[in-house]
């Protein structure tokens, strides 16, 4: 490859070479920063950020494979790639004083985010199993780092450990499935995968259960049941902020690969697959929701909701093997992952304001009678509440109705049946929190910060108009659509 | 060279599961990670041995990749073991579980 | 009113007709905008004004029927229209119709009249003068009601009023609602009388259901028209209407099994009891059928069953009213005894006899209504100078509570009441049938009729009339003769004359009715004839209609001598007898003759007949054609009256309460909190698998792992 | 039995063997050791895969630097004594089992598969060598090489992160 | 924002408008608020007679439709699609007509957290009207959906003791209810290409097997609005826990939604199955209406008395829409404003013995009539009504569909027996003896409680909440020609889509 198509190349990826050039300079900057004034570092990524997201958004409707197949730069990247950054940006207005607050405000942090975003990015555009698994790993560890930011309180090092040896571990499954499949076919590119089934070369018995441990992988990412159980104890023992970045970017992470993967390069499998994805699914929504109903502590709760949430989205993989459907349920996996981002990072705001000390006011009961003491706040959680149960008019709504209708199109009505009945069930816990702000008495207590106020505020003008003016949106998610080969 | 494929495949299976028992069963958590260490090292195997019959490089590419990220694991995970052990004078992750339910 | 002697043709009043129901609406509106600045003649006038004119109303009616005797129908709006569904508010204008509307309009006047009196004692003895209007506007809208029953040209407007003078009945009964045993006992005979109204009610809204499925119109005319070829089609659709219709009828007409509700309804002040209870609403059912003659015509079948209703009723009240105390009470079962006469007469096809009876009934009993209205109130104003004379309070201290109803606390009063006893002597002597009063002619037409077309309520009839003549006798015994059994009674007085002078009007036309319809002229039979199509009906079914109505001597005189052998020992028991009885002491003493000689069967009487398998078979027989639901309804008011409210309320609260509390809150609602509780139990458990051990969550990735290579393997 | 096939069973017997040594020796010091005697015996069967520069890096920066690392903890934290009495007794049993089912399973489809595998086909002697590794990692693989370098940054800043002291 | 003028989007969003204001309000700017609500919400129907006015009753269609394309994308077919007919337009009256009164109701009644009342009842009302005239079935769907927020909050915040427990089954069971007619939704979406009813309806010819299923899931979102037995557990506790305000929308509105969606989805969109299920909707219609009259009459409580009454009422109206003859379903209409009168009435009447007394248990009271003589002329008025007596409304809804029904009961007919006609007709003697029951124990016997003796009669402002009811209650009963009017075209167009239905089945 000369120099010439090398920088075609890096031009066709330049969010991404962007970030971690600007993410590499900053840590020696940083050096010569002064700490009183190392809010300048925050800003210095806020500008990072935005310059990549511009990067990002004049990159739009090109669509281009480079680096020799390792990456795919389509509608799905952009798209996934606004999120992400958007969420980076989201998540410092969340972190800046909560940091403060707990005393942990280090630019490593920013810098470590803005790595863990480029793996996200990379995530969302690698068309080659080895770019998956090593986007895999430059997103979890610095997540695994962040997790325990909080050191050395206990809880925040134990949540670390346990993600870390945990993610380790599943992390062991997709190296080992990424070598089954690469046996089968005797290549990790998915176009070469697909080259390989089509020519029947493949060796279609490796491949399946190379796929199954490939799923097995992604699955721990994005809190799969049985996958899923770090999730509520990391999401606990994790600053609040962390937790927010991690519930959103991990998971969209995850699903992207997931996404990227099967529809691109094992919808071939799917007679063997679809079961799996069908079974996992339904359990997820399930346990998630059921379980759910026993929590006390919001971030335990939302820990749950989010394992659920993941059940939701998985629906929208279960007809991957069908050409017709399958553009749909990407688009409508999509449209539910905006909306699940927007609705949780709201929802984390409002938890973020609520958490007086390090671990405090995260009870349930620390929220009653917000409604009387801070309206606003409270019709905001109500907001999001209402989204994640799905109840018109917002974003959540949207988001299910187009799953379902997607699920309902493969022709799953059981699975549909399940996951309808199982939001029924999430209404209950969910209802709870909005019982609990507007019909008991308390004296709750709020830190009060203008970015966290506004990015809440924000999220939940979002979750409602967006909601009632979708067309837009649709019609950018639909154009993310996959680039098949 | 005859030794059959399935030979060597057969082996890094019972490696990997090997290290997946030791995950399992194993406390400290530093031998926990060694096993995680040992499947990685199993997939690597197989990578070889698959590599070789395809006459496919990019298998032992990948496994040098493996290498790098277990390097960086190792890195990341020791650190994390230390931090923790000053904190709570033990790495048995039968201790770890102040956060549950 | 010999109006056959008005030239026929002349001037037409019909468009007047709808002025019969607006008078006593703008009687009653302005009572109610402008009569609490009124004084009570104020409010009481105009009440009675609003009725009086109608009265007027009603003679331009008939004057112009006389001229035009086909009548005619004045449609005024439409009400509902859907489909085939075509009601309108029209009204009815033939001589039938235009004579109830006579009667109802003049007795009514009267006894507004006479209640303007009346209520000004009434709400005074009952501490709530304020009350004197609502009555009078109560008054006005039962006017109205009956007027938009009787006008009524289809059966659904006419049903409209049937629940109208319902409403009315239910709040005039319970006008005193903080009265009777208890504080509550009027408001639960309000109670009682509406809802077993509407139990008949629904019987007369199947009716109307059956109708229309087969009629498709509720229009009478319509209806009659179609009568012929129905019958010959499904005959058993007009059976199963009549018969309906006869189950409203029981109920409004208080006949058997429906007529448990009337007795209670005495609750009610006395003017109510003789306008709504005695004159006019309770006479609804015998208009129905009259006016249905048409269809009961050619169904043998309902009819049968109606005359058998109304005679059975007939003789089964005026046993019961031999053994009251209660001067309104016996006054009550002879007014159900009467109504079964009149509903034997039309059911048996004698229309003209039965509306006969109806008119001269109303101007009797009204009258013995009233005049013991104004004895009540006689003996109420002895004891009120009793309670104001303290030696005379000590000697009567002796009855803790005194009824002025009982009639064992009076006695004496013709002396002390001059006009009411003769009065009261008029009309008690027309209904027991004596001539040559207005009573005599209309019963002894029926039961000359009766005896031509049915003699089984022939007998039925004539025993009821001698009974009728008994209890008569014996009350008049009770009240006005003999020794004054109480102070009250002693120190009792005359009553105004503006409640006199109605009395003396009514007994006036009690007397001389009977010149309605001699049965050697016939003018309400001619009269009528333009309306209910006798011949015609004769034609289709052999009804002696025509044949009947020859004088005949021989049933004439057995009724009249049975009358006066039961006057006689009337007085043997109650004169005679009673001074005897006087000698012996006081607790010896029977309070009535009848009780020493009758004993057990008195007891009976009195108690009103609990247990008695003849009453089953005589109320279920009629209703075997009834379909099952209607029969247990029936078998629950049964037992309802049977045990004077008490099974039944029971039954009921527990049936309900079972309903509500145990499958209710116990099955239903559990259902829906089980299935939460058992998530949340669910969820608790699932949340210990969350022990907070990396290896248990190893664990389960790992089992994830197993058991998807498995099924792989497996499948 | 060629001597490649007496070789292979050797090797591996070793290799099991010292896996096994490594799950089951109480002491964590043990452990690292026979982890270290198997990453050896892995390097051979590399080479015998004809991949001498991976059995190289095997041995140099598997055996070499991270598992020394690994003693190296090892012996800073004094851990190999372990604590109280398992959490959960009922976990070795069921991890044992399952984990023989998954030996079965996967077994199973390696034998099941045996045919399927291509056959070991004859490579050039440059095959596996550093300049074929080279040629291909720094032309194809330029990217994913890149990457690595970026992981190996964010594990500096993650250990720096987790082990300075609180300031 | 042209699409503001269409006369229908601005009667569903105007309230939007009030709530602009009062978002401006302090909170302890009570009276302004209550002013700000009133004035919106009479505005509101005084846009919605405008509408009325506009509606031409002979035109059997959708009339004033507004139909925008909203989400067309994805292969998604959402037009914002509004519309009103026959079926329609007394319902939107009805809201448009209670709601003012109920916020006049609130006016001494809600002393706490005035300002976000209001709010969430505004919020209410743009639901309801949104509801009733969305032809679209996602639109449908989220008017239908959002209905249940504001409703939530306000029995959850200003209800009774037991509020939260009421809140949440209320919730609970409604979603319940639409979560699977989500499901249906969904599949005729993906089955016609398009959301919106007409031209699902004019599409038609659905598989007779899919259409029960989806009958199934559509009557079971409406049978638990309804409700129907035996899914009403819900409605007692949302009723008695429910302020006064809150019980008069819920009663008077809300459980007609149900009622409206087997009009308005059930029928026309499934007729076959509607004509098969015809018979056993009416077997838990007659049920109710036996089960609701012998229910109420034990309850000590009045409210749940009242509450317990609607199920009997409601049964009335399931069996006269689904005799599936003009008369059943022209007299289910009406009978669901009827109800949504009489029973509305009778909450307030409630209410306002509650405001005073603090209690509702039966036995506290006696004897008010001599007390408040007018509020005692009023409920006798409104229970009458409520019991069927003719001259009053309850009386033409009731008699039409016992007759429909009667009808419908000839052989060939939807029921093809009389025994529905004759049970529910026993319904009309039980309505009568829980009534009566009622207004003795409130109003007749002797007034033998010391604090009732000393009970102001209602004032100005509580009878002017009660009047324009009385009204309706009047003139429905004497003169209901021009309700029947509106609807009887929308109505014969109905079933003469179900006779050829009926046609094509045999």
């Amino acid at each position: 490859m000369t120099l010439q198509d090398l920088l075609q190349n890096t031009l066709a990826i330049q969010p991404l070479v962007i970030l971690v050039l600007w993410a590499t300079l900053l840590i020696l900057v940083d050096l010569f920063i002064p700490h009183r004034y190392k809010a300048t570092t925050v800003l210095l990524t806020v500008v990072g950020l935005i310059v990549a997201l511009i990067a990002a958004l004049n990159q739009f409707g090109r669509e281009q494979v480079v680096f020799n197949g390792m990456i795919v730069v389509d509608g799905f990247a952009h798209f996934l790639q606004v999120i992400f950054l958007g969420s980076g940006l989201v998540t410092i207005a969340l972190s800046y004083k909560y940091l403060k607050r707990l005393e942990i405000d280090r630019s490593e942090y920013y810098i470590l985010m803005m790595y863990s975003i480029a793996g996200m990015m990379l995530m969302s555009m690698t068309a080659d199993l080895i770019v998956v698994f090593l986007a895999l790993e430059l997103l979890s560890i610095p997540l695994y780092v962040l997790a325990g930011f909080a050191r050395p309180q206990l809880e925040s090092e134990e949540a670390a450990l346990k993600y870390f040896l945990l993610g380790a571990f599943a992390g062991g499954f997709v190296v080992y499935g990424v070598a089954l499949v690469f046996g089968a076919t005797g290549t990790t590119a998915l176009a070469g995968v697909v080259d390989a089934i089509n020519s029947g070369s493949a060796n279609l018995a490796l491949l399946t259960v190379g796929a199954a441990l490939i799923l097995v992988g992604l699955g721990f990412k994005v809190a799969v049941v049985p996958f899923h159980m770090w999730t509520p104890d990391v999401y606990d023992g994790s600053p609040s902020a962390v937790t927010a970045f991690m519930s959103v970017g991990a998971k969209v992470g995850g699903f992207a690969a997931l996404l990227r993967v099967f529809v691109s390069a094992f919808p071939a499998l799917a007679v063997d697959l679809t079961p799996i994805l069908w079974a996992l699914a339904a359990l997820t929504m399930i346990l998630g929701n059921v379980v759910a109903i026993a929590q006390r502590n919001i971030k335990r709760l939302l820990a749950y909701s989010s394992i659920a949430q993941a059940g939701y989205i998985l629906m929208a993989i279960v007809p991957y093997g069908q050409g017709n459907v399958s553009p749909d349920a990407v688009a409508a996996a999509l449209f539910y992952l905006l909306g699940y981002a927007v609705t949780s990072f709201g929802a984390w705001a409002v938890v973020i304001t609520m958490e007086k000390a390090e671990r405090k006011g995260l009870e349930l009961e620390d929220y009653a009678g917000l409604a009387r003491k801070y309206p606003l706040l409270a019709a905001a959680m109500t907001v999001f509440m209402l989204s994640f149960t799905g109840v018109p008019p917002t974003l959540g709504f949207v988001g299910k109705f187009y799953l379902f209708r997607t699920v309902i199109e493969g022709g799953f009505v059981g699975l549909a049946v399940i996951g309808v009945l199982t939001s029924l069930v999430s209404a209950y816990y969910y209802l709870r929190v909005v019982v609990g702000m507007y019909m008991r008495d308390g004296e709750p207590q709020v830190v009060s910060e203008p970015l966290v106020n506004l990015t809440a505020g924000v999220t939940a003008l979002a979750t409602v108009a967006l909601s009632v003016f979708a067309a837009p949106l649709f019609a950018w998610v639909s154009q993310a659509a996959l680039l098949l080969f | 060279m005859s030794v059959p494929l399935a030979y060597y495949i057969g082996l890094s299976a019972i490696l990997f599961t090997i290290g997946a028992m030791g995950v399992l069963i194993r406390r400290n958590s530093i031998v926990i990670f060694m096993s995680v260490e040992l499947m990685l090292n199993a997939a690597n195997l197989a990578f070889v041995a698959f590599a070789r019959s395809y006459e496919a490089i990019s298998g032992q590419i990948f496994v040098f990749f493996v290498m790098t990220v277990a390097a960086v694991e190792v890195a990341v995970g020791l650190a994390l073991i230390v931090a923790i052990f000053h904190t709570k004078q033990s790495i048995d992750v039968d201790q770890m579980n102040s956060l549950r339910g | 009113m010999l109006l056959s002697e008005v030239p026929a043709g002349g001037a037409q009043f019909f468009y007047l007709v709808p002025w019969m129901v607006f008078l006593p609406l703008i009687g009653l509106l302005i009572n109610i905008i402008v009569g609490g600045r009124l004084s009570e003649k104020w409010i009481g006038g105009i009440a009675s004004a609003a009725t009086g004119l109608a009265f007027v109303v009603a003679v331009f009616l008939a004057i112009s029927l006389v001229g035009h005797p086909e009548g005619t129908t004045v449609p005024l709006i439409d009400w509902i229209t859907i489909g085939e569904l075509r009601v309108r508010w029209g009204f009815q204008v033939d001589t039938l119709s235009v004579t109830m509307m006579l009667m109802v309009s003049f007795v009514g006047t009267l006894i507004h009249i006479y209640a303007i009196g009346y209520m000004h004692d009434d709400v005074r003895h009952n501490g709530d003068p304020a009350r004197y209007r609502r009555f009078f506007v109560f008054f006005n809208l039962f006017v109205l009601a009956m007027m938009v029953l009787v006008s009524a040209d289809n059966y659904l407007m006419l049903f409209v009023g049937w629940e109208g003078v319902g409403l009315c009945s239910y709040l005039l009964i319970g006008f005193w609602y903080e009265k009777g045993e208890k504080g509550i006992g009027n408001a639960l005979a309000a109670k009682k009388a509406f809802i077993t109204n509407r139990i008949g009610d629904f019987g007369f809204l199947l009716a109307a259901f059956t109708m229309f499925g087969i009629f498709r119109t509720f229009d009478f005319e319509e209806v009659f028209k179609q009568v012929p070829q129905v019958a010959e089609l499904f005959p058993i659709a007009i059976l199963m209407i009549t018969l309906f219709m006869l189950l409203g009828v029981t109920g409004k007409s208080a006949q058997l099994p429906l007529y448990v509700w009337l007795p209670d309804a005495m609750a009610g002040p006395t003017p109510v009891s003789a306008l709504i209870h005695a004159a006019t609403m309770v006479t609804a059912g015998v208009y129905l059928v009259a006016r249905s003659f048409p269809l009961y015509a050619i169904v043998p079948a309902a009819q049968n069953t109606v005359a058998i209703v109304g005679g059975a009723t007939a003789l089964f009240a005026a046993t019961i009213g031999l053994a009251q105390f209660d001067i309104k009470k016996v006054l009550a079962y002879s007014t159900i005894s009467q109504l079964g006469f009149m509903v034997a007469a039309v059911g048996m096809g004698a229309i003209v006899a039965g509306i006969f009876h109806l008119v001269a009934h109303a101007f009797f009993k009204a009258l013995l209504f009233l005049s013991a209205g104004s004895v009540i109130q006689g003996v109420e104003r002895g004891e009120h100078h009793i309670e104001h004379d303290p030696k005379l309070k000590k000697a009567s201290k002796a009855h803790a509570h005194f009824d002025p109803q009982d009639m064992r606390n009076m006695g004496g009063l013709r002396t002390r009441m001059k006009t009411t006893f003769w009065v009261y002597i008029i009309g008690a002597l027309a209904l027991s049938g004596i001539p040559p009063l207005a009573g005599f002619w209309s019963k002894d037409e029926i039961l000359l009729e009766a005896s031509h077309l049915n003699p089984l309520v022939y007998y039925l009839l004539v025993a009821a009339a001698f009974f009728t003549a008994f209890y008569m006798g014996r009350q008049v015994l009770m009240v006005f003769f003999g020794e004054p059994r109480s102070e009250a009674a002693a120190h009792a007085t005359e009553s105004p004359l503006v409640m006199t002078v109605p009395l003396m009007i009514l007994a006036f036309f009690s007397a001389f009715g009977g010149l309605m319809n001699l049965p050697w002229l016939h003018t309400l039979g001619h009269w009528l004839e333009h309306t209910i199509k006798i011949e015609e009906a004769v034609k289709e079914v052999k009804l002696g209609a025509e044949a009947a109505v020859k004088f005949d001597w021989v049933v004439a005189s057995i009724s009249t001598a049975l009358a006066l052998i039961a006057i006689g020992l009337a007085w043997w028991l109650y004169e005679r007898r009673y001074k005897e009885l006087l000698k012996l002491p006081q607790a010896k003493r029977p309070d009535d003759p009848l009780r020493g000689i009758l004993g057990p069967v008195f007891r009976l009487l009195e108690h009103k007949y609990w247990v008695d398998e003849l009453y089953w078979a005589v109320i279920l027989n009629p209703y075997i054609a009834l379909s099952r639901f209607l029969a247990e309804q029936v078998d629950w008011r049964f037992w309802h009256d049977w045990f004077h409210d008490q099974v039944i309320l029971r039954g009921y609260n527990a049936l309900a309460r079972l309903l509500s509390v145990q499958i209710d809150l116990g099955v239903i609602d559990a259902i829906a909190n089980w299935i939460g509780e058992v998530t949340q139990r669910l969820a608790n458990r699932m949340r210990l698998i969350q022990s907070g051990y990396v290896r248990n969550y190893a664990l389960s990735v790992f089992l994830g792992v197993v058991i998807i290579l498995g099924y792989l393997i497996l499948r | 039995m060629t001597p490649q096939l007496i070789l292979f069973f050797f090797l591996a017997t070793v290799a099991v063997l010292s896996a096994l040594g490594m799950l089951f020796s109480a002491n964590a010091i043990y452990a690292a050791l026979f982890l270290i005697l198997n990453f050896g015996t892995v390097a051979i069967f590399y080479l015998l895969l004809s991949a001498p520069f991976i059995a190289l890096a095997q041995v140099t920066v598997y055996a070499g630097a991270i598992m020394v690392l690994f003693l190296f903890v090892i012996m800073l934290l004094g851990a190999e004594r372990t604590g109280r009495a398992p959490a959960s007794w009922w976990l070795q049993p069921l991890a044992l089992s399952l984990g023989v089912i998954l030996l079965v399973e996967a077994l199973y489809i390696v034998i099941s598969q045996r045919g399927a595998l291509p056959p070991p086909g004859e490579v050039t002697a440059a095959y596996g060598g550093p300049v074929a590794i080279g040629e291909v990692l720094f032309r194809q693989y330029l990217l994913p090489f890149e990457v690595t370098s970026i992981l190996l940054l964010v594990a500096m800043i993650g250990a720096i992160v987790l082990s300075r002291r609180r300031t | 924002m042209n699409f503001l003028l269409y006369p229908l989007t601005l009667v569903t969003f105007f309230p939007l408008l009030g709530i602009l204001v009062l978002l401006f309000l302090k909170p302890e700017q009570k009276n302004a608020a209550r002013w700000v609500a009133l004035v919106t919400s009479l505005i509101t129907f005084a846009i919605s007679l405008a509408v009325l006015a506009q509606f031409n009753p002979a035109n059997p269609d959708l009339q004033l439709t507004v139909n925008l394309p909203w989400i067309r994308v994805a292969g998604w077919n959402i037009a914002y699609f509004m519309g009103v007919d026959g079926l329609s337009i007394l319902l939107l009256l009805l809201t448009t007509f209670l709601t003012p009164i109920s916020i006049l109701s609130t006016w001494t009644a809600v002393e706490e957290r005035v300002k976000e009342f209001m709010i969430f009842f505004l919020l209410l009302e743009v639901g309801m009207v949104g509801v009733f005239l969305a032809q679209d079935l996602f639109l449908f769907y989220i008017f239908w959906e959002f209905t249940l927020v504001p409703m939530y909050f306000l029995i959850g915040i200003w209800g009774g003791p037991r509020r939260m427990y009421a809140a949440v089954k209320f919730f609970l069971y409604t979603m319940a209810g639409w979560i699977l007619m989500l499901l249906a939704i969904l599949w005729l979406g993906i089955y016609g290409g398009t959301f919106s009813v007409p031209d699902l309806i004019a599409k038609g010819n659905i598989p007779a097997n899919i259409q029960l299923w989806l009958f199934i899931a559509f009557a079971a979102a409406f049978a638990i609005k309804v409700p129907m037995w035996p899914l009403h557990s819900w409605l007692p506790d949302a009723h008695v826990e429910a302020p006064t305000a809150g019980s008069v929308i819920l009663a008077g509105v809300l459980l007609k939604m149900g009622t409206y969606g087997f009009l308005r989805f059930n029928i026309p969109l499934f007729p076959e199955a509607a004509l098969k299920a015809a018979p056993w909707i009416a077997a838990l219609a007659v049920v109710g209406i036996l089960y609701g009259a012998m229910v109420s009459y034990p309850q000590r409580d009045v409210k749940k008395l009242v509450a317990y009454s609607s199920v009997s009422h409601l049964g009335f109206v399931m069996l006269g829409l689904f005799a599936l003859n003009p008369q059943g379903i022209q007299g289910g209409i009406l009978q669901m404003v009827n109800h949504g009168l009489s029973t509305g009435a009778l909450f307030l009447i409630v209410g306002m013995i509650y405001e005073r007394r603090h209690t509702r248990e039966m036995d506290q009271f006696g004897g008010l009539w001599g007390i408040m003589p007018i509020y005692g002329a009023l409920t006798l008025i409104v229970t009458l009504s409520s019991m069927g007596l003719p001259g009053l409304n309850g009386f033409v809804g009731e008699f039409t569909i016992l007759l429909g029904a009667w009808e419908a009961g000839q052989s060939g007919g939807a029921l093809n027996t009389y025994w529905f006609a004759g049970l529910a007709a026993i319904g009309v003697i039980l309505a009568a003896v829980y009534m009566l029951y009622m207004f003795q124990k409130l109003f007749l016997g002797p007034a033998d409680k010391e604090e009732n003796r000393s009970l102001k009669d209602i004032n100005w402002r509580e009878i002017l909440t009660l009047a324009p009811l009385v009204v309706f209650i009047f003139w429905i009963g004497l003169y209901p020609k021009p309700f029947f009017s509106l609807m009887a075209p929308a109505v014969d167009k109905l079933v003469a889509a179900l006779q050829t239905a009926a046609l094509a089945m045999h």
